[in-house]
């Protein structure tokens, strides 16, 4: 009987942190999936959304600002906000930038963001971090007050992907496709493709913050090894590839499912011998890291495609070498 | 001032002269094939591992172990290249990068399952510096260190200038779709570009172990200042990436240099910061870095 | 007209093709003898360049042939055309600006593996200005002297065939009338010439022949005097008016 | 590549075991920084829990002769792995109680996210950060390992009572190593001493010697370091030594490796370096008699939180037995039962004596390998500490503070 409720619990807590990295993947997934943004930093938007929801609902402490014990729905959309306009800022200075200088750019400034946290003890503890988050449901009795807040983050879940989807299948979600698919044409169509990418930039960072402050609350703790660029930033890329980018179904569908695979897969492995568990912990990082590159080869649109919005037929471009071709 | 040169100028030097070995591998793979190539410093990385078996094998001295070391690197590389990376040469370049995220991984985890994570040295004991002039003090290691890299930056101007495949290379770089429709083998320069990034990258990491140690987490450190230092000194050029590595490396000792007073001008804490501020500080100003490099 | 079949050069044999699901070439034939040169006029959008890609093995073929000395070579990929002696010059970014000139050169002899130092001599010696700036970086010379180099480059193979593609495309009319009289020089050393140019008047007049292609198709051909002479023609592409 | 073959080899192996689930089998999770930051310090961490294991197995087993299973899970010193590894081993595994987590930045997460709610007792061999002593924590979360508080003092106390009154500090900027430094710059300068500058550093950079430069003015006599050898600590020496910036270090237990000896060299370390270490009283016949038997599997008994590993696993087990049951609920009592006087004294290795005292109603008292291991009220040890030098044999010679 314990064995099966502890499957259960164990069961709640892979769906929490899914959902959790769902949120995150969803947010990627406006970013590259629908506009073509390669932002390699999403650790460091995470820890914001972390940290100013952790910092506004905290206890007063000693070690770090903190003592507003806000309500979370305050915390919530604070650390939204802040992403936001942090967003805008590096958005506006690296979205000029193609896809890989992008990429560079996020994860520089990702590691920045890092160092600031680790270095800026007065109000993040440093590299302590900040202990003591309240969690939403925490006084209910167990197991309800873990399904109150599984059911929190699926609700949330559903809300976005429905906007999301409004938003794909409005104008504004086909400019996007298109600025994506040819961008010269886009900006000859007269859209403000500066604009639109910008929208997408932020949208997509305030979803990642979010992702962050429901971790912070969720671990009751965040420090900032918890935004380490492996787990934060390199899983939700594989989430979003194996998912099928560009389709908001696979970005969730693609975060259950790796982290799953990502969590559960210890609890073979640590039926090993010790030495070998404890080598087989980076075999793990390994085959995480082949499925990715199985998919991009054999499976490059994911486990669920992109489905347009509306079926337009758009010419394809080939490959580079041809590109001045439909001139004269 | 002679503290200045000791202390923060020289180790500058030394570190630049390593972050440029990486840079311009660095710089080559993102003119040649066209990405920004995130596995480099797991490159860098795998040779140093090799080369220290080798030394451990053996029992030569690091730099006599190099060339060894940097041959069978490459081999990986090539393989590497084959299997994860040839398959995407007509699809966007986005596609490599992503490829590369991912390889960046496998290798990081492929060292630490072969080797452990335990902590290396691929020399043993302290080297005090030998004294110029009294006052100037350089360790031996240090002019190895430097000299080496001089002669392996010489090499890649000679190769690039002076060979065909080389001149093939910068050909690639300026026009890879003209490249192809001059008749050069392309493929045969992209294994060239592998050959000569992953050999300088062993050399750049085989100097850090020298000079420091070896732990599976230096790729990914080193990682980021070698793009800085690439992007800096201008994509495609590779005497543009000696300068950002040197750039790079004396900026990241001086900044924490008492200028002002006594206490160090940027808390050292954030001196890893540097480059990226440096590099994020170039793509805004002037992404076609110092030398007119490319931009993509 | 021709002397005979079996001298021809190069021959396209109502070739249809296109980019993607987009058909532009709807069944076009051309051939270059010896010694020709050949041009290729007609509208914007008319198919000009696609049918020269189509030649180097550009753009997949999905009907059709493609001859070389009776050879055939349709859907040849680019690397293996130029190992048969087809050299293409593109119209835009045809050097590479950060080699030398005499680097350029070079590249164009990558597939020899024989000393192609005599050949980049005969060329200096056909091409002067290059000789004197061969240390200096292509892309720092005037845009006359750059077709300069992406002709000496490709010639550096001692072609079957040279294809151009609008040489003197954003060249100032001084400039112009200096590459299509190196056109004539580089075809006097016996190497036809097979090119597309907007500016057909002076194009046909050094040209043997011309092909004017509209929506795809062949619409006229025959040899430059003739073109020049047919009101038609000249009505459509020649700014009006037959010529004096 | 013959991890490779043995992998295989070990993976058909559990689909066999996993079939025939052993009903005589208790469980403990072991939560570790497996990958990760530290993840060259947790290796003898691992082995010495484990050894304790083996220990209890091979004397008799639990309670009715079960064999003690260590079920071992990766923290990798992220909070967010810490938690799914808790969860996995509190869950899944229905473990009866939690060795772990290794960094404390994942035990905080762990412990309050899982093992708490669950109600399983959390007992931690390397978390440090006092911010865990002050968790409500329904006397669920202990350690083994002392809190910063007493080693950052510890050290001070040594550096003072050496001589040295004026020191340079720089500390790794990572949640161990931070805390330390906090405590030990307040106590030095309690006791009257100056700290001339302190500089944290970011681990893993190539060189140091700026910082060390910047560090050596003002006159300091000596510097004080906090770092983990690896990852720092052993670069900072050797630029220090190299450039004659510094020949004085005192340093934490993050430094204490035979890997710094054989890097540095002995002789340029013998009368400059010393570190104190949350162990052990090495002349203790407790230390003493886990070093003998930790020492026969091939690691090092010094490696920092190796003693502290033993002892977590052996409490846990000597709470199991003296609970009398694999229940959750009655393993916090036990545990402080068991830990602290009065009871006759048990030392590393002396399961069956323990078992004996045990099953004859007698109270034990745990003396561990790390100390006395006598938990506070909240659920700390209170730290002994040995000083390490360089030995005339060019290994680490101990003594203890006193």
């Amino acid at each position: 009987m314990d064995q099966f409720y502890g499957i259960f619990l164990y069961i709640i807590s892979l769906l929490t942190m899914g959902g959790i990295y769902a949120i995150l993947a969803l947010g990627l997934n406006i970013q590259w999936g629908f506009t073509g943004l390669f932002n390699a930093g999403i650790a460091g938007f995470f820890a914001i959304g972390a940290y100013v929801s952790a910092i506004l609902t905290t206890a007063p402490s000693l070690r770090h600002l903190g003592g507003y014990e806000l309500p979370y729905v305050v915390s919530f959309a604070a650390a939204m906000v802040v992403s936001g306009i942090i967003a805008w800022a590096v958005g506006k200075v690296c979205l000029k930038l193609r896809a890989d200088y992008l990429a560079i750019a996020t994860i520089g400034i990702a590691e920045i963001f890092r160092l600031i946290l680790k270095n800026e003890t007065w109000a993040t503890n440093g590299p302590r971090g900040v202990s003591m988050i309240p969690k939403p449901f925490e006084t209910l009795p167990e197991p309800w007050n873990h399904l109150c807040f599984l059911g929190l983050i699926l609700a949330v879940i559903v809300v976005i992907y429905l906007l999301l989807e409004t938003a794909r299948n409005s104008p504004w979600g086909r400019v996007m496709t298109a600025i994506r698919e040819n961008e010269k044409s886009a900006m000859a169509a007269g859209k403000d493709i500066e604009k639109f990418r910008m929208e997408a930039f932020v949208a997509g960072c305030m979803l990642m913050a979010l992702a962050g402050a429901f971790i912070a609350h969720y671990l009751k703790f965040i420090g900032p090894n918890a935004t380490d660029p492996l787990t934060s930033t390199f899983l939700v890329w594989v989430m979003l590839v194996v998912g099928g980018s560009a389709n908001n179904r696979g970005a969730i569908l693609g975060a259950f499912l790796m982290w799953t695979i990502w969590s559960a897969s210890e609890i073979l492995t640590s039926r090993l011998p010790d030495e070998l568990a404890i080598r087989t912990a980076y075999i793990r990082i390994f085959l995480i890291g082949l499925a990715l590159q199985i998919f991009l080869q054999r499976f490059p649109k994911g486990i669920f495609p992109e489905v347009r919005p509306k079926p337009e037929r758009r010419q394809s471009v080939s490959d580079g070498v041809t590109d001045n071709a439909t001139s004269r | 001032m002679m503290e200045f040169i000791n202390f923060y100028l020289i180790p500058g030097l030394v570190l630049g002269s390593i972050y440029a070995l990486g840079a311009i591998g660095i710089t080559l793979t993102f003119s040649i094939l066209r990405f920004a190539n995130f596995a480099h410093g797991e490159t860098m990385l795998l040779g140093v591992y090799i080369t220290y078996s080798l030394v451990q094998f053996s029992g030569v001295h690091p730099l006599i172990a190099l060339p060894f070391g940097a041959l069978l690197t490459v081999i990986v590389v090539l393989g590497i290249d084959r299997a994860f990376y040839k398959p995407f040469r007509n699809s966007p370049t986005i596609m490599v990068v992503i490829a590369s995220f991912g390889m960046m991984l496998m290798v990081r985890s492929m060292v630490q399952f072969i080797w452990g994570v335990q902590l290396k040295g691929m020399t043993q004991g302290i080297q005090r510096p030998m004294i110029f002039f009294d006052s100037l003090r350089i360790s031996p290691k240090h002019i190895t260190i430097i000299g080496a890299a001089i002669v392996l930056m010489l090499a890649v101007h000679y190769l690039l200038s002076r060979t065909k495949i080389g001149k093939a290379m910068r050909a690639m770089s300026d026009s890879p779709e003209l490249a192809k429709l001059t008749g050069i083998d392309t493929e045969k320069v992209v294994r060239m570009t592998w050959i000569v990034g992953g050999a300088l990258a062993t050399a750049a990491g085989v100097f850090l172990a020298i000079d420091t140690h070896i732990d599976t987490n230096m790729g990914f450190k080193m990682l980021l200042p070698m793009f800085a230092a690439a992007i800096l000194g201008g994509i495609g050029r590779p005497f543009g990436a000696v300068a950002g590595g040197l750039v790079i490396g004396i900026v990241e000792e001086i900044s924490s240099y008492p200028w002002i007073g006594v206490e160090p001008l940027l808390n050292p804490g954030y001196k890893a910061g540097v480059a990226f501020a440096i590099m994020i500080g170039m793509l805004l100003w002037r992404p076609s870095g110092l030398f007119k490099g490319k931009v993509f | 007209m021709s002397n005979s079949e079996l001298q021809t050069v190069l021959e396209l044999d109502q070739i249809i093709g296109g980019y993607g699901d987009t058909q532009i070439l709807h069944g076009v034939s051309m051939r270059v003898d010896p010694g020709e040169i050949v041009v290729i006029i007609g509208p914007n959008g008319a198919g000009k360049s696609t049918a020269m890609k189509a030649v180097f093995g550009l753009l997949n073929l999905s009907g059709g042939k493609v001859r070389l000395n009776g050879e055939d070579i349709t859907n040849m990929p680019p690397d293996q055309v130029v190992h048969h002696g087809v050299c293409y010059v593109p119209q835009t970014s045809n050097i590479f600006p950060s080699l030398t000139v005499e680097e350029n050169l070079e590249m164009g002899a990558f597939v020899r593996t024989d000393d192609f130092r005599p050949r980049l001599q005969e060329l200096y010696d056909i091409f002067p200005p290059l000789a004197e700036k061969r240390r200096q970086a292509a892309g720092t010379l005037s845009g006359g002297q750059r077709q300069m180099v992406a002709m000496a480059k490709a010639m550096m193979l001692e072609p079957q065939i040279l294809l151009l593609d609008e040489p003197t495309a954003g060249l100032s009319p001084k400039y112009r009338g200096e590459i299509f009289a190196i056109v004539k020089t580089v075809n006097a050393t016996g190497t036809p010439i097979l090119m597309v140019e907007q500016n057909a008047k002076q194009a046909l007049k050094i040209a043997n022949r011309g092909y004017v292609l509209v929506d795809g198709k062949n619409k006229f051909e025959g040899s430059g005097h003739d073109l020049l002479e047919d009101a038609e023609v000249a009505e459509m592409f020649l700014g009006g008016g037959a010529p004096p | 590549m013959s991890y490779m073959g043995k992998f295989l080899l070990a993976v058909s192996a559990v689909a066999l075991a996993a079939s025939t689930a052993n009903a005589a089998e208790v469980k403990v999770g072991s939560v570790a920084g497996v990958t990760g930051p530290i993840a060259e310090l947790v290796d003898p961490i691992i082995a010495a829990r484990n050894l304790a294991a083996q220990h209890v197995n091979d004397q008799g087993g639990l309670l009715s002769g079960d064999t003690l299973k260590m079920v071992l899970s990766d923290s990798a010193c992220d909070p967010k792995a810490g938690v799914d590894a808790g969860g996995k081993v509190v869950n899944v595994e229905q473990v009866v109680a939690v060795v772990g987590a290794s960094c404390s930045g994942a035990t905080n997460g762990m412990v309050q996210s899982v093992t708490i709610p669950a109600g399983v007792v959390a007992l931690s061999d390397s978390a440090t950060a006092p911010s865990i002593s002050e968790l409500k924590d329904n006397d669920l979360v202990f350690r083994v390992a002392p809190s910063d508080a007493y080693q950052g003092a510890a050290l001070a106390k040594l550096a003072y009572d050496s001589g040295v009154r004026k020191l340079a500090m720089t500390y790794s900027n990572d949640d161990y190593n931070a805390g330390i430094a906090g405590v030990f710059e307040k106590e030095f300068a309690a006791m009257g001493g100056t700290i001339t500058a302190n500089q944290a550093h970011e681990p893993n950079k190539a060189s140091y010697r700026s910082e060390l430069s910047t560090l050596s003015n003002g006159g300091p006599e000596g510097i004080a370091i906090f770092a983990y050898y690896g990852s720092s600590g052993i670069a900072i020496i050797r630029n220090s030594l190299e450039n004659g910036l510094f020949d004085r270090f005192f340093a934490a237990d993050g430094m204490f490796d035979t890997s710094v000896i054989e890097q540095i060299g002995a002789d340029n370390l013998r009368d400059r370096i010393s570190i104190t270490q949350s162990a052990s009283d090495y002349a203790d016949s407790s230390y003493q008699a886990f070093e003998k038997i930790f020492s026969a599997t091939g690691k090092d008994p010094k490696a920092p939180y190796a003693a502290h590993g033993y002892d977590a696993s052996f409490l846990i087990a000597l709470a199991i037995e003296k609970a009398g049951s694999a229940d959750r609920s009655k393993i916090a009592a036990a545990l402080r039962d068991v830990a602290s006087a009065p009871g006759e004294v048990v030392r590393p290795g002396e399961w069956k004596k323990a078992k004996e005292l045990i099953a004859a109603g007698k109270d034990i008292n745990y003396e561990g390998a790390s100390g006395n291991v006598d938990f506070d009220g909240n659920g700390d040890v209170g730290g002994i500490y040995s000083v390490n030098v360089v030995g005339d044999d060019g290994k680490w010679a101990l003594s203890l503070i006193k």
